[in-house]
This record gives structure tokens, C-alpha cells and sequence, in this order.
């Protein structure tokens, strides 16, 4: 049988963002995949060394689209690491609420990716739609509906706004009343089973090899998760559970971020209870020179989509020396699509893609 | 598979009778949060052209322009050897809307308002000198308190 | 723990200077030789830190040199080991860690493009990120971004 | 026939209000479109589907900052779609660089490269203004006033110029090496 070459092209609707993976099928058969990532690159790390500390706090964001507040996070804690400063406990809390906002925002946009990809409309009007609710709450909170700026080097911008608590709450039980409905026409729905079942199976022992991380990891049978193994943020004095499946395959790293959703809701209750008072921000430097003495820091942070690290390079001035940007889909966008895509239909291939969770913006950067 | 589960999405049509989620835009207006990051205002009598806001702007946005620019004190007399107090123009199509400007303004007279629709035609209708005589100008959305200000100043009431 | 690891490194290898940052857990870092980084990586991966979490390069153009940086991770110990060694900025080669893991593709090719250094023994440092780009190397601290952008895409500061 | 029947009028009515847009997240601006196509917002109301390919497609989003590698693929998608076409510059980005302002790989002024016929104002402009900026084209198609694909045509040199010093000689600064 011929081969021929098929473009899934950064214009496609099966594509997560803007990326482009060169297939060549036999019949509809993948028989090798080629990724071309590039087309969201605008150079961040080269701009983040013509520009200070502080001018660097609005760029970070930008990074990741779906889940822009791990950047926000790491990029302060590389700072306070290079500082030798804690943020309060207050300010501790604080980031943990937005950061696992953050992370069920960017579940939901999973799912309905995934489910889109396999035909299933109905989820991403549901998810992307209850999604705007924590939207909602992150405007409340910071003042932004996707870009937060929130989290400052030393603490955070602003304090819970009063009725903030019970607002969030609601949408905590919302959310978790939806994810019922979801189970009636997602989860449990024969045709998922069907589609997601055995397709694109890693196992463990290949995982660990291939550098997979975050939910991917854990869908294989690695119980790895940085929250637990190099807590930041106030998840040293919260009890969560950490999910882990063995099958590796995409129905099984969908499944576990519906059990991440859960476990996110539970650790935002807590915080949201004993969310202790105080001030808000460290003292840090004056934001017009802010001076970061010499040193080098790697804090990595667990993103919705794997491990996201920043390791920066201060040399004393006032602008960040090198600051490199270790998003978690340079792994799962490009080396493991080309082992994974191989011997699948090509339904499969943008299906594969949304299991994994692949942020074009974190490869191109 | 089992014939429960082959039938479950029929339990979707309850929604037919529910309350649609939607938001009429044009008709129902969505409002945007109390602190919410818009537009600027400017307290162009309060503010002491310091400059602060052009500095820490990340994006370049701001530029400090004389006040005589500003159509309302187009024709200001000025006594010779005095500096013009210069004020922040910002360039909506380079602001990011970050507010950091807001929370170094030593004199809180630079706030941000809940307006955030503007749509033109012409690229130069971007840029404008902040004021408060515009028509959202009650509408404050961001606005710099104690603990957001970030060189730890206190409102003066 | 992190002595633990020290131990381990301190005892087989010789000349590595190893550093414990202060103010940060669960991270060491050490420096060695440009040659002895392929027989260090493999010799942690042997034990425990089979994770590569990255690989980048950090361009010190004063002293003339690049440094190249390597973070290993432990599933068990839970510890970053970040593996720096400086090369020439002017002739930039350095063996590749392809046998050792798979996707050191990736950030090799990534740092080819952005730095210019030459991994010999890696097949695929094409064109990753970037498109039919001919000037130097962008990330290199003497291409002025800012220059550029005003050039080809008449872009004024305020 | 349509056309003629009072001046086109009812034809301009018809094409302001069934504006199909092309599903080509260019920018980081695009997470914003499936709030608003999904239920929350819900775009669908005034007959903006998205379409899979620009042989669909009226209306051509420019959803933020645009790096040189997606430019390309930008003008060869602009090119395939058939007139009447529209361009909605979404964000800062395409006004004046935005952010990125100084970045080598991306570009600063959208209309430099392609006809715009709308911008919005936003960092990352809100599905209120996604709405406000589809009523502002709708009124401009019926007034029949939004003819960018016709200066694209005239001018076409002046793009093309534009467009080339771009893809030429990447990365070299002139009066260096």
C-alpha cells in the first residue's frame, strides 16, 4: 500500500492551540508522525532578559494558556528562592486556592477537548461553560478572567475580597453536582469506553524513560506528584490523596483527571476553612529596582498538564540573567507523540493528543 | 456494555427545563467584577507626573506627554522657567492590562475602570491621555488600597 | 537524602565540585568536566535519577563560555540533581545523551537552534522552533531582539 | 439576482448576519472563543459557527500576538478564502505589537500584512467585546463599508512588499554581518 503525507496543520480543529504534526498513513493507518511545533514561539526567555523582574510578572502568564498559574507561581518562587524570603502563610493559602482553581479550569478544558475529539458535543458545552464559572471567581479574586497576575514575587497582589469564601464554596458544590451529569454522558458512556480503551497505552516502565510526568505519569502506575514529593505553597499542611491508575491508556489519563478534579475540590475546601489571617506579601524590593542577588534556582510546580520548572539565573543586576522555562508538554507534545502516534488510526490522533494534554505554547515558548 | 449505560444520556433532556446558562450579551449585560481590570482614569489634577507608571509599565505602554496636550489644558499659561507637569498617554495597543501601574502611583490618582469594550476601525484611536472626564468615570473598577499598593504608601482620604 | 546523595557522588567520582544551594530543599548541584558529563549522567541513572527533567544553556558572554545544565531527577529519593559544565563559546561541542535517554533529543535540538552548540553523535538537530532563520543564533546575548524587531517589523519604543 | 434587489441591501442584511468564522486559534486570544461559542455566551446566536476550512469561512480571526511561522500560514489561509472576507484584529497584539512588542518572532502591526477591518481593545478582549466587535462588523458589512478584501486586492504590492521583508533574510540585522 502507498503511503502518502497528511498535515494535521496548525489550522485544524482536532488540534489543541497552534501545532502542527506531519503524519504519514498508509490507508488510515499512522505509520510515522513528525511534530512541527513553532508556531506560538515569541521568544519568552529572550524577553524576559531585556526586561526587570517585576516587568516579567505580566509576561509569565502568558506562557501556558489553559493553566497560566503554575507560571505565575514558579516564576515568584524562583525569586523568593533567590531572595532566601517565604511568602506568609496567609499568601501561602492563597496560592494554593488559585493555583487548584487553575488546575480543575484546565481539566474541564481537557475534557472537553477530548470529548470533542471524539465526537461527544454536548461535554465541551457543558465544561467549557461551568469552566466560566470559576473564570468568574478568578475575576472576583484578581481582577482578570484568564490572565490573573496575581501571584507576586513575596506573596500575593490582593487579599480575598469579602464573600469571596461562600462564592467559592457554591461553585465547589456546583461543580462537584456536575460531575454526575458528566458521568452519564462522558465517563461512564459506552461510546468513550469504546473509542479511549487501549489506544496509546504507555507503559511504566516507559514512562519513567520517556520523561513523562504529571497525570500522564500517574495513569501509568507511577505514584509521582510534586505536591506531595517537594511541597511549595501550603500542600505540606493539607491531606489530599494522590490518584494513580495502571493502564496508561487514554481513557485511563482522562480518568484520572476527573479523580484529580475531586481531589481538587477537596483541597480548596480545606483551604478555604483554615485559611489562616495575616499580611499577604513579604517585604520585598522596591518594584522600580528590584536587585535579585546572584545564584542559580530550578523550583518546579505540578501543572494540570505534568511537571512545569523554571530555572533562573540571577548575576546580581536587575534583570533576570537566563531564565529557562521547563513546560510539561515538551516531553508529551513532541517525543512521545512520535513513539505513541505510530500504528493508530487516524481518528485516533488529535483523540491521543487531548489524553495527553499537549500545550503547544509550553513546547514553543 | 449494559443497556443502563447505553440509554444514560437521555437523563441530559432535565435540561430542557432548566434555566439555560447563557448570557444574552447584548441584551442582559454581563457585569464585570468590583475590582476588575478595564480602562484608565486619571485624576489629572492629583497626579504629580512622577513618571513611575511609564517606568514599571511592562509593555512600554505609557508615555509621559506634557499636560498641555490634554485639550482641557490646551492653553494653560506657563510661567518661563517652570517644567510642564507631564502625565501618562497610554497606548491600548500595547497595554496589557496588568494594573501594576495602578499599585505604584504614589498619588492614587492613576485607577482602573470596569469598562472594557472598545472596538474601532482606525488603529490611532487606541491611544489616548487618561483623564476622568470620560463616561465610565464612577465606574472604578481596580483601584490601589493599603495592602495592593506595592510601595506600601497608605491613601491619603 | 540529600547527604545521601552527596555520599554517593562524592565517593566514585573525584574532581566534582558540589554545591548545596541555600534556601532551597531537595537540590545539588554539581560541576564537572565537559568529558565526564556522559559517565556522570549514566552512572546517577543507574541510581535512581532516571528521570531528565531538562536540559538548557546558560550563555556567559563575558567569561566566553556557554554552560550547559542537566536536571536528573529521583522518583525514590525525590531529589534534583542539576548537572552544570562549562564548553567554549566559540567552538561549542559537546557529546549528546541520546543512549542514555530518548528525549534528550529534543532539548539538544532546542539548544542547537537557540545557542548554536553542536551535539555530536545526535542525528536530528534540525530546524525545530524556528523557520529558515539565518542570523546567529537568537538566544545568544549578542543578538539584540529588540534592534531587530524595530528593523523588520517597525516596532518604536515609547 | 439577490445583489441588485435594492441596491444589495437585503444581501448585506443576509451576509451580516451569518458571518462564519474560520477555527484557526492563531494567538493566545483563542481561549477565549470557545467560552464564547459554547453555552455561556453562545455566538451561535447571531449565525458565527465555526468552520474546519477557509473555503467556509467569511471572517478571519487574528485572536493576538502573530509569530512569523503562523503569518505564513495566516496569508496562505486568508488567500484561500473567498471574498467577501473579513479580518478581526483581536487584542493589542494586532494594533501595536502588544507585549511582545520587541519580540524577534512575532509581528507588530497586523494591517501591515493583511486588511483589517476591526479591532479590538483587550488583553485578551472579554466575550462581551468578542459580541461588541461581530455587532460592530455586522453594522459595517450592511453599510457595506468593511471592503478590506478589496484593498487587499488594490494594494496587493504594498502587502506583498510588507509581507517579504518579513520571510527574507530572517535574523540578519541590516548594517550588521
Amino acid at each position: 500500500m502507498k503511503t502518502y503525507e497528511l498535515f494535521i496543520g496548525p489550522q485544524h480543529v482536532g488540534i489543541t492551540g497552534n501545532f502542527s504534526v506531519i503524519l504519514e498513513l498508509e490507508g488510515n493507518v499512522v505509520k510515522k508522525a513528525t511534530p512541527n511545533p513553532g508556531f506560538l514561539h515569541r521568544g519568552f526567555e529572550k524577553l524576559m532578559e531585556m526586561r526587570g523582574f517585576i516587568h516579567n510578572v505580566p509576561i509569565v502568564c502568558r506562557i501556558c494558556v489553559p493553566d497560566p498559574d503554575p507560571n505565575e507561581a514558579n516564576y515568584a518562587m524562583a525569586v523568593e528562592k533567590l531572595l532566601g524570603i517565604e511568602p506568609p502563610p496567609r499568601a501561602k493559602y492563597i496560592r494554593t486556592i488559585v493555583l487548584e482553581f487553575s488546575r480543575i479550569a484546565s481539566h474541564l478544558f481537557t475534557f472537553g477537548g477530548h470529548a470533542g475529539s471524539i465526537g461527544l458535543y454536548t461535554i465541551p458545552n457543558w465544561t467549557i461553560s461551568d469552566r466560566d464559572f470559576i473564570l468568574d471567581l478568578f475575576e472576583m479574586l484578581t481582577g482578570g478572567r484568564v490572565y490573573h497576575i496575581f501571584i507576586y514575587p513575596g506573596g500575593v497582589r490582593r487579599d480575598l475580597p469579602d464573600g469571596f469564601i461562600e462564592k467559592a464554596k457554591d461553585v465547589l458544590n456546583y461543580l462537584e453536582k456536575r460531575l454526575d451529569d458528566y458521568n452519564k454522558l462522558y465517563f461512564d458512556s459506552y461510546m468513550f469506553k469504546k473509542r479511549a480503551r487501549g489506544i496509546g497505552i504507555i507503559n511504566k516502565e516507559d514512562a519513567i524513560e520517556w520523561g513523562v510526568t504529571g497525570p500522564n505519569l500517574r495513569a501509568s502506575g507511577v505514584k509521582a506528584d510534586t505536591r506531595k514529593d517537594d511541597p511549595y505553597a501550603a500542600y505540606g499542611e493539607l491531606d489530599f490523596e494522590i490518584p494513580v491508575l495502571t493502564g496508561g491508556d487514554a481513557y485511563d489519563r482522562i480518568m484520572i483527571r476527573r479523580m484529580e478534579v475531586v481531589e481538587s475540590i477537596k483541597i480548596i475546601r480545606q483551604a478555604l476553612d483554615n485559611i489562616p489571617d495575616g499580611p499577604i506579601r513579604e517585604k520585598v524590593p522596591n518594584p522600580m529596582r528590584f536587585i535579585v542577588p546572584p545564584g542559580d534556582a530550578y523550583v518546579k510546580v505540578e501543572s494540570s498538564k505534568g511537571e512545569y520548572g523554571y530555572y533562573m539565573v540571577s548575576n546580581g543586576k536587575d534583570k533576570p540573567y537566563r531564565v529557562y522555562i521547563r513546560g510539561a508538554s515538551m516531553t508529551h507534545g513532541i517525543h512521545i507523540l512520535e513513539k505513541l502516534l505510530p500504528g493508530n488510526y487516524l481518528a485516533d490522533v488529535s483523540q491521543i493528543m487531548f489524553s495527553l494534554d499537549v500545550c503547544p505554547p509550553e513546547i514553543d515558548r | 456494555m449494559g443497556i443502563k449505560n447505553y440509554f444514560s444520556p437521555v437523563s441530559a433532556l432535565k435540561f430542557l427545563v432548566k434555566k439555560p446558562v447563557t448570557v444574552r450579551v447584548p441584551y442582559e449585560k454581563k457585569e464585570p467584577s468590583e475590582n476588575y481590570r478595564g480602562f484608565h482614569i486619571n485624576d489629572i489634577e492629583k497626579c504629580i507626573g512622577c513618571g513611575n507608571c511609564a517606568r514599571i509599565c511592562p509593555p512600554n505602554a505609557i508615555e509621559m506627554v506634557p499636560m498641555t496636550e490634554y485639550p482641557k489644558y490646551k492653553d494653560m499659561k506657563v510661567e518661563e522657567g517652570k517644567r510642564i507637569k507631564k502625565i501618562p498617554k497610554i497606548d491600548y495597543g500595547r497595554c496589557c492590562f496588568c494594573a501594576l501601574c495602578v499599585d505604584v502611583c504614589p498619588s492614587f490618582s492613576l485607577k482602573l475602570s470596569r469598562e472594557r469594550i472598545q472596538v474601532e476601525t482606525d488603529k490611532e484611536a487606541f491611544v489616548f491621555i487618561a483623564n476622568n472626564d470620560v463616561s465610565y468615570k464612577d465606574n472604578l473598577g481596580y483601584v490601589a488600597n493599603e495592602k495592593s499598593h506595592l510601595l506600601g504608601l497608605k491613601p491619603k482620604r | 537524602m540529600v547527604e545521601g546523595v552527596v555520599e554517593l557522588i562524592k565517593g566514585n567520582f573525584s574532581d566534582v565540585e558540589i554545591v548545596i544551594p541555600e534556601h532551597q530543599e531537595k537540590r545539588v548541584h554539581i560541576s564537572v568536566e565537559k568529558e565526564k558529563v556522559k559517565e556522570i549522567a549514566k552512572f546517577l541513572k543507574d541510581n535512581g535519577f532516571r528521570h531528565l527533567s531538562f536540559i538548557t544553556c546558560v550563555d556567559w558572554i563575558d567569561e566566553g563560555k556557554f554552560e550547559l545544565v542537566y536536571g536528573l531527577y529521583s522518583y525514590e529519593e525525590k531529589i534534583v540533581v542539576l548537572i552544570k559544565t562549562k564548553i567554549d563559546r566559540d567552538n561549542p561541542k559537546q557529546e549528546t545523551l541520546l543512549p542514555l535517554w530518548d528525549q534528550a533529543q529534543t532539548y539538544e535540538r532546542e539548544i542547537h537552534e537557540m545557542f548554536g552548540v553542536y551535539f555530536d553523535g545526535n542525528p536530528g538537530l534540525t530546524p525545530f522552533i524556528l523557520e529558515d532563520w539565518e542570523g546567529i543564533p537568537p538566544m545568544r546575548k549578542d543578538f539584540d531582539s529588540r534592534k531587530y524587531s524595530q528593523i523588520t517589523y517597525d516596532s518604536e519604543a515609547k | 439576482m439577490l445583489e441588485s434587489f435594492r441596491g444589495g441591501k437585503v444581501a448585506r442584511w443576509f451576509k451580516g448576519r451569518s458571518m462564519w468564522l474560520l477555527h484557526f486559534c492563531t494567538g493566545c486570544g483563542a481561549i477565549e472563543l470557545p467560552p464564547s461559542m459554547t453555552s455561556r455566551y453562545d455566538l451561535e446566536r447571531f449565525g458565527i459557527i465555526p468552520m474546519a476550512s477557509p473555503r467556509q469561512a467569511d471572517v478571519l480571526l487574528i485572536t493576538g500576538y502573530l509569530s512569523v511561522k503562523t503569518l505564513k500560514r495566516v496569508i496562505t489561509t486568508y488567500e484561500q478564502m473567498l471574498d467577501p472576507k473579513y479580518v478581526i484584529g483581536f487584542g493589542s497584539c494586532t494594533i501595536n505589537g502588544g507585549m511582545y512588542w520587541d519580540s524577534y518572532a512575532t509581528i507588530n502591526k497586523l494591517d501591515y500584512y493583511l486588511p483589517v477591518d476591526v479591532y479590538i481593545s483587550g488583553c485578551m478582549p472579554a466575550p462581551d467585546a468578542i459580541f461588541a466587535a461581530f455587532l460592530e462588523l455586522r453594522e459595517k458589512i450592511e453599510k457595506g463599508e468593511a471592503n478590506g478584501y478589496k484593498l487587499y486586492k488594490i494594494h496587493y504590492e504594498r502587502y506583498k512588499a510588507n509581507q517579504d521583508k518579513v520571510f527574507k533574510n530572517r535574523g540578519i540585522i541590516e548594517g550588521e554581518d
